[in-house]
């Protein structure tokens, strides 16, 4: 469970970024911006930056519009990058809201591929974008609220870590 | 983090819209919002500008899809030039990018106006 | 002192952003746009947002270079939107270091009035710029640490509270 | 996040720097890096384009004084083009407006070239 622990330097190789909001449309700019300083960071090109930015962005409307039904609550955020067994970069994003508990047996995050204008619809598409970017998506259910980890794994390996633009 | 959206009717009637900005939860809808109106019978064709647009979300897309829809509908046209290659990937990634019209030539002078 | 307290919805009429990092040049893109989203709920024009961004931009640079010497650190950042006795918006932004403790008494923060390029130096300007920008700049010496607190006060009155664009 | 800076000699032998980016503690090394080996005698005029530039910080404007200096001392010219109005205000907060030479005419084709 994501806490507002005190940060571990040692733990994570390139520091961590924690961010805590009231849920807010608007915040999803800073969100953003923390995962194009993490991507960065780690060495992404400008399209994978952009696929992680997306992925977050999707899972933070989900939060918004569907945990909090657009009224203010809280989201804690946080971003790191993880070295794995592997030797290669992971991108760590986690959140943690404090929404009804959601159940997500069922949700059909399967492949889609519609192949004319009729067969789609403007809604369903973000968890098919999220599953479709990140490596492991995963949702744990807490007492009062919810946990989710998105991890994406870096294809081109470790050598942008801690670099500095 | 602020969004543009102008709107412009060309002597061949075709309505070019042209956005520049991000596109998100946050901005999309003000893209809505300038769209719906434009997705009426009396428009035949309707062009949008994506060279000002580097990030686009499912709540933007949501909207082109609607634009798309009106399209079908009344038979008109319905166009996206100039993505940028991040727009361009999530509509793959979408599986979108065949079922959308993405134009090839550029939004100013192109040669299919006024079909 | 600020503390990672869990956020109080009512106390704030706009909710607060939280931000807690290893300080590191990079973050700095990220405080700005955290004062983006603060300005524009308040309805700042363009001109303002650039010199509220400024003033936290350069009080932000101080704590990397001067306060951690460019070695990581911990800082927290909080920026929140108070409206005042007299019906005014104020945006308050809230660093806590944990770097040495910095004593500012004989500081000159004054006015500089350069007249010629020989007078002027490279060094020296942020300081300053934070003076002219913000109404109320305030240094706390904590026993591990510092908190710095700057207050814009919002001249145009209240009229873009909790607005969306 | 990423400064772009490009640097072009003109026929006149003036140099022309064009920064596209937001200038801050994080990115104003590369400014730094790139405009550094320019102020050498063998230069005479260095032209700075900030038409790209919505934010700058100390650090940056701490780079243009650089600039400055070498004027000065080299008896060229450090001329800034095209600031945004965030960015000329800053110029103004920091009483540096009327110190550096901040030309009123556009980059391109400015009749001042080759002094
Ligand atoms: N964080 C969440 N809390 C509650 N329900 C969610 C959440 N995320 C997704 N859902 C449910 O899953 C559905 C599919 O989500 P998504 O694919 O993002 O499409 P959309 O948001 O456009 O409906 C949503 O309509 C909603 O019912
Ligand atoms: N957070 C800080 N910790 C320690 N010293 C500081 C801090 N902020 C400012 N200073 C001191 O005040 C001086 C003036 O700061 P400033 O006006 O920002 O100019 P500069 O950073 O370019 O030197 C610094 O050189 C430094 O000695």
């Amino acid at each position: 469970m994501v806490e507002f622990e005190v940060l571990d330097l040692e733990q994570s190789q390139v520091g961590k970024l924690k961010f805590e909001l009231i849920c807010q449309r608007d915040c999803v700019h800073v969100l953003h911006s923390m995962v194009e300083v993490i991507a960065l960071r780690a060495g992404l090109t400008d399209v994978e930056t952009n696929r992680v930015a997306l992925a977050v962005d999707e899972l933070f409307a989900n939060i918004t519009d569907h945990g909090y039904g657009d009224t203010p609550g809280r989201v804690q955020f946080e971003s790191k990058i993880h070295i794995n067994d592997d030797g290669m970069q992971e991108l760590h994003f986690m959140f943690r809201d404090y929404a009804p508990v959601v159940d997500i047996q069922g949700w059909d995050c399967g492949d889609t591929t519609p192949c004319s204008a009729a067969d789609i619809t403007p809604g369903g598409l973000g968890m098919q974008l999220i599953h479709s970017i990140m490596d492991v998506v995963e949702h744990v259910a807490l007492d009062d609220g919810n946990q989710w980890t998105l991890i994406y794994i870096c294809k081109q390996g470790t050598k942008g870590v801690g670099d500095e633009a | 983090m602020k969004l543009d959206v102008a709107v412009e009717t060309n002597d061949a009637g075709v309505v070019k819209v042209a956005v520049k900005g991000t596109v998100n939860i946050h901005t999309s809808p003000r893209l809505r919002d300038t769209l719906k109106p434009l997705f009426v019978n009396q428009n035949k064709e309707i062009h949008v500008c994506l060279s000002g647009v580097p990030f686009m979300d499912s709540s933007g897309i949501a909207t082109l899809v609607e634009g798309l829809q009106w399209a079908r509908q009344s038979g008109g046209r319905f166009a996206l030039y100039d993505l940028q290659d991040t727009v361009r990937d999530v509509f793959s990634l979408a599986k979108l990018d065949s079922v959308f019209d993405i134009a090839e030539g550029s939004f100013d002078g192109n040669a299919e106006e006024g079909a």
